[in-house]
């Protein structure tokens, strides 16, 4: 199929979504800077809100009325969301480097029983 | 355009492709050009202002081609880059500041559908991008390994995020006014009288934009907020090590942006493209179906707007070379503690001058009317037909969620 | 020939380099370099937003998430960005396991995406543009617009609008304002003692 | 009750950010000349100031001694190179006092009058390159066109236009050219009312005073205990001018002229002159007063070199022939401090008797001793004060390094 004369479809807007998604997932498991962490997740909820935005677009599912806004409303909530979860995150990350004077998330192992 | 170009363009696709370099080049250089002019006018405004005369040699009597020697001897100039600096970055920031700042030019009208691409979200299109800009300018910073460069990366940072936050708000006044965020609706609600303006709407629209004129000069970078660059601390700020093309980059993005946040104001607050007077109605230009004499209403409608843009600028130059710095802690006093509770209180104020007074201060209901999803409706508010069949459906349908919101949905569903 | 569809040229674009640039935020270990292809990434989604016709969350997108979030996210990698934290390597064997995990979870999701034959194409002529962003105001405060006419019961559902979501999620902003102000307030430390994190 | 506040063992930290050592000079917009500061910041907040000099170091006290009195005249004028009628002057009334010489009338006159002149320049180059360090660049011009003015009339009298070697050992190298006074009159009636503009400007704007008022306060103690002279001194209440405590060789030469110094006595400053309020945020001692107590002395200046031309039109006699170039100092040393626009300016000249070459040539520099406070006025204050501090003293680099 030809990606440039064929119009495209939720599926493609999914691929870009999963993509985004497992880089993200692969991101937060493998670095050990806890800012990195922080890039994965952003990664993953916006591979998500890839997903939500395609779902609810009239654009590409003009025959299914019933999700309508909700996935342009839950995109934008994941959105703000995620913006306090950064800002949380971040706090926690300067706290943390404050008194470990590193950000290594491996480090971070006080807890350990 | 393209339509038209696809009659006379063989390969059928060409067309398209031509339509869209035209408008990119159109836009650039508005960019490009308008940095030159402004550049030069700078020069000639601080020079008048500090009693002296400016460039007055190269290209003539009032040195018109000063900035394009400049420019030349730019590009012939060596392009250092420091040895620790991260070279990807480093060479990528200058660009990355000047696409931020071109790209909000994409929905800025210059006159009435005069525009790169009408969005219906174009107010916070521009803020987002414009606010984008600040990444190069970060990036700039920490690339540079110059511990100068990093202070000015630290202190953009802290005030642009800072500014976004009353600028977003005073932007969101007209457009509560309006009904609309697409700004072609939003300069042509404002047509007719000046009165129409929407500076002029209500006292509190008055004071927003003069907040909105604050944070936009600090959100550009302008004196006496150009922290960032503050020459007798950090040397040259975010652009010490940067030198001939790159640098000038910046400062074609630093141009750029004076003329977009100016432009946005104009729009917002000062009827873009319409003039004080309604001349082009006068003189038939405006509403009108012949393509030349429409042409004609826009060329001068995109003249008004950009005398306008024009004025910003240079009234943005005026406090550069009259004012000292602001410290970063001032600046940031100037931000939390005055603009962004001053913005919030007419944004409530506006809001409700606007339920109660919506046709404004000085002409009240007048007969333009309101405004809702990219529509110019005629007649009082609310609309007549917001009265249609299945207002008592969404009456009931939101029971409890309050008159206003049953009125509108009521209205939407009649336009559905 | 057919005629090059504009929209999936488009589609192509964003789509690629949002792929390419979030890949390259796993591939690099330089933390400045990773904030930076994540800024470009998000940024090149909110291009795939807008053209999903959802004008209102792209711009957002750029308002809210690239220039605040990734700015504050660059803030905080600036000020812990410091010899050995630019760049810390990953031993070989995380590597391998997430790619590992990592693949395996691609191809389930791939496989997912692409199931579903009405998801695989749109229709050839997308219907005229919609203004949605006084739409999604309604929705937020309780009234959708877009489902007053909606007669299956199934599909009507939610017809309450998201009014309560809106107000948790303002209260969890404050909550959230709050308790960063809180975490990232002055702390106190004895000269030349131990940190005293009361 | 004790809190934990006030244990002076803890404190306060935020982000933990690590100190950074910047190097503020010797090539930066805002050290005027080659100071180098090195600041050791945390952030934005600077926590030591140490300043670095030598880079403008000549030897010219060395080179003094080499040279009789008459020819090291010259090398005073590159000591503070932008009151080079004062260094002049100082130097002349120390081989003076040296020499025992009384001078006639008319050349102490025409002295007062050249020199306040020179004052005047001073100090307007010194608010300018202040506004400069604050970010403000059209004050700069503004003051650079007035001092034009003083350097046109300046090069009519000696030919030169910043280093003027024009008083010198015994007067001066010349009288007075015919027209000058007039020329100079029209000047002063000229520069008054752009004073006021110069008010409101800098000195009332309010992000001056919002970056000036409170910052670097030096209290009189400390002036004091650091041997800081002039504006810096005055700014800080104290109540010293050498034009009227100085020695009695210096201060004859102000005899019969009315000025007041020009010092915060009792809350107030004086009020010969329509000068601005002084703003509630002020704190005496702060850049702020420093830079008020300059601008007044501009017009404490303007009335003196009206009453000079007064005397000197009135004069009679010679306006002072210099000495010979060679000649003869006798054996003895002698000390003599002038009131320079940054400050007492000392000289110091010993002398065997043996010739025209003075044996020992020493300076004693205001800028120098002005400078020294930085460290103590620039800890705990933010980088953007570091340039608005070191502003308000106003050193000029060529006679701290000598």
């Amino acid at each position: 199929m030809n990606l440039l004369t064929q119009p495209v479809g939720v599926s493609h807007y999914l691929i870009v979504g999963a993509i985004m998604f497992v880089a993200g997932v692969v991101c937060m498991a493998t670095k050990r800077n806890a800012l990195g962490v922080l890039m994965g997740i952003e990664l993953v909820l916006n591979g998500a809100n890839v997903n939500f935005v395609a779902f609810g677009s009239v654009y590409l599912r003009p025959e299914v009325t019933g999700i309508g806004l909700d996935g342009q409303l839950v995109a934008l909530f994941v959105i703000v969301l995620a913006a306090a979860e950064a800002a949380v995150a971040l706090a926690i990350t300067l706290n943390f480097y404050n008194n470990h004077s590193t950000v290594d998330v491996d480090q971070a192992d006080e807890l350990k029983g | 355009m393209a339509e038209f170009l696809q009659a006379y363009l063989a390969p059928w696709w060409l067309a398209y492709v031509v339509a869209a370099l035209v408008h990119a080049v159109l836009l650039i250089n508005v960019v490009a050009v308008g940095a030159l002019i402004f550049i030069w006018l700078e020069r000639k405004v601080s020079g008048r202002i500090q009693d002296r005369l400016g460039p007055t040699r190269v290209g003539g009597k009032f040195g018109w081609l000063q900035t394009l020697a400049d420019g030349l001897k730019l590009i012939t100039k060596e392009d250092l880059m420091p040895e620790g600096a991260d070279g990807m970055l480093f060479r990528m920031a200058p660009y990355i500041s000047f696409c931020a700042s071109f790209a909000g030019y994409l929905a800025l009208p210059f006159a009435d559908n005069w525009v790169g691409a009408r969005l219906n979200t174009a107010v916070f299109f521009i803020l987002a991008v414009l606010g984008l800009e600040v990444f190069g300018v970060i990036l700039a910073g920490y690339a540079s390994a110059s511990k100068w460069s990093l202070f000015g990366a630290m202190r953009e940072a802290a005030q642009v995020v800072s500014y976004e936050v009353p600028l977003g708000m005073c932007a969101v006044v007209p457009v509560l006014i309006a009904g609309s965020m697409d700004l072609v609706t939003i300069g042509q609600m404002q047509h007719g009288w000046f009165t129409n303006w929407f500076v002029f709407h209500d006292p509190f629209t008055f004071i927003t934009f003069w907040v909105y004129f604050t944070c936009a000069t600090a959100s550009v970078n302008r004196a006496p907020f150009d922290l960032a660059e503050a020459e007798s601390e950090l040397v040259a700020g975010f652009h010490t090590e940067y030198s001939g093309l790159r640098w000038s980059i910046f400062f074609m993005a630093e141009y750029g942006s004076m003329f977009a946040v100016s432009g946005l104001a104009a729009i917002l607050f000062f009827g873009g493209w319409n003039g004080p007077l309604p001349i082009t109605e006068w003189l038939g230009l405006a509403d009108t179906t012949n393509p030349v004499l429409s042409y004609l209403g826009n060329f001068i409608g995109m003249l008004n707007f950009m005398f306008k843009c024009v004025f910003g600028v240079t009234f943005m130059m005026w406090v550069r070379w009259t004012l000292p710095r602001l410290r970063i802690d001032q600046v940031m006093t100037t931000c939390l503690k005055y603009c962004t509770p001053i913005a919030a209180a007419s944004f409530l104020g506006a809001t409700l001058w606007t339920y109660f007074l919506p046709g404004g201060l000085i002409l009240p209901n007048n007969a333009y009317g309101l405004v809702r999803e990219g529509q110019l409706i005629d007649g009082p508010y609310p609309p007549a037909d917001a009265e249609g069949p299945s207002k008592e459906t969404a009456n009931e349908k939101t029971a409890g969620t309050g008159d206003l919101i049953s009125q509108v949905a009521g209205e939407h569903r009649g336009r559905d | 020939m057919d005629a090059i569809n504009w929209h999936s040229f488009f589609f192509l674009f964003f789509a690629l380099l949002a792929c390419g640039f979030s890949l390259a935020v796993v591939m690099t270990s330089n933390i400045v370099h990773m904030a930076f292809y994540l800024t470009l990434a998000l940024g090149a989604t909110s291009g795939l937003f807008f053209l999903a016709g959802a004008d209102f969350v792209g711009a957002m997108q750029l308002l809210i998430y690239v220039g605040g979030t990734l700015v504050l996210l660059i803030f905080g990698v600036m000020l812990t960005a410091k010899g050995p934290f630019i760049s810390m390597k990953t031993s070989a064997g995380d590597l391998v396991l997430g790619a590992g995990v990592g693949g395996a979870l691609l191809v389930l999701l791939l496989a997912a995406a692409t199931q579903v034959d009405a998801w695989r194409v749109s229709e050839p002529s997308p219907p005229v543009a919609q203004v949605t962003a006084s739409r999604l105001g309604m929705a937020l405060l309780g009234a959708r617009v877009d489902k007053l006419d909606e007669k299956d019961p199934v599909q009507a559902r939610g017809m309450s609008g998201y009014l309560l979501p809106f107000e948790i999620v303002s209260v969890h902003l404050l909550v959230v304002l709050i308790g960063s102000a809180y975490l990232a307030r002055p702390k106190k430390r004895m000269v030349g003692g131990p940190v005293d994190t009361a | 009750m004790a809190t934990q506040l006030d244990d002076p063992r803890i404190i306060e930290f935020d982000v933990r950010t690590d100190e950074m050592l910047v190097n503020m000079g010797p090539q930066h917009p805002s050290t005027h000349g080659v100071l180098r500061l090195v600041l050791r910041t945390d952030g934005e907040v600077v926590s030591e100031v140490t300043p670095h000099i030598g880079y403008l170091h000549r030897c010219a006290e060395k080179i003094g001694e080499n040279l009789t009195a008459r020819q090291w005249i010259p090398y005073t004028d590159r000591m503070d190179y932008l009151a080079g009628m004062n260094m002049n002057l100082g130097w002349a009334l120390a081989v003076e006092k040296l020499m025992n010489l009384e001078l006639p009338e008319k050349a102490r006159h025409l002295r007062v009058l050249i020199v306040e002149m020179n004052r005047i320049a001073s100090h307007l180059v010194g608010m300018g390159a202040y506004g400069l360090d604050l970010g403000t660049f059209s004050p700069f011009l503004y003051a650079f066109r007035e001092r034009e003015k003083i350097l046109d009339l300046f090069e009519e009298v000696c030919g030169a236009r910043l280093t003027y070697s024009y008083i010198t050992v015994g007067g001066a190298t010349a009288d007075l050219p015919t027209g000058w006074i007039e020329t100079c009159e029209r000047f002063l009636a000229q520069l008054e009312p752009v004073i006021e503009e110069y008010h409101a400007l800098l000195t009332t704007n309010a992000i001056f005073v919002r970056r000036t008022a409170g910052i670097g306060i030096l209290s009189p103690e400390k002036a004091i205990d650091y041997g800081c002279t002039g504006p810096v001194l005055r700014g800080s209440g104290v109540d010293h001018d050498l034009r009227r405590d100085g020695e009695q060789r210096y201060t004859e030469m102000y005899d019969g002229y009315a000025f007041e110094v020009i010092v915060e006595k009792n809350g107030h400053y004086p009020k010969d002159h329509n000068y601005p309020a002084v703003p509630g945020s002020a704190v005496l001692g702060d850049c702020w007063h420093r830079f008020y107590v300059r601008m007044l002395e501009v017009m404490q200046s303007i009335d003196l070199v009206r009453q000079a031309i007064d005397r000197y039109s009135m004069a009679t006699g010679s306006w002072g022939e210099p000495i010979k170039l060679t000649e003869k100092l006798p054996k003895g040393e002698a000390y003599l401090e002038t009131e320079a626009p940054r400050g007492q300016m000392g000289f110091y000249v010993v002398s065997s008797g043996s010739g025209a070459i003075p044996w020992r040539v020493r300076a004693r520099s205001s800028s120098f001793c002005n400078l020294s406070v930085t460290h103590d006025l620039c800890r705990g204050c933010l980088i953007a004060d570091v340039p608005a501090i070191v502003g308000s003293l106003d050193i000029v680099m060529g006679e701290i390094d000598r």
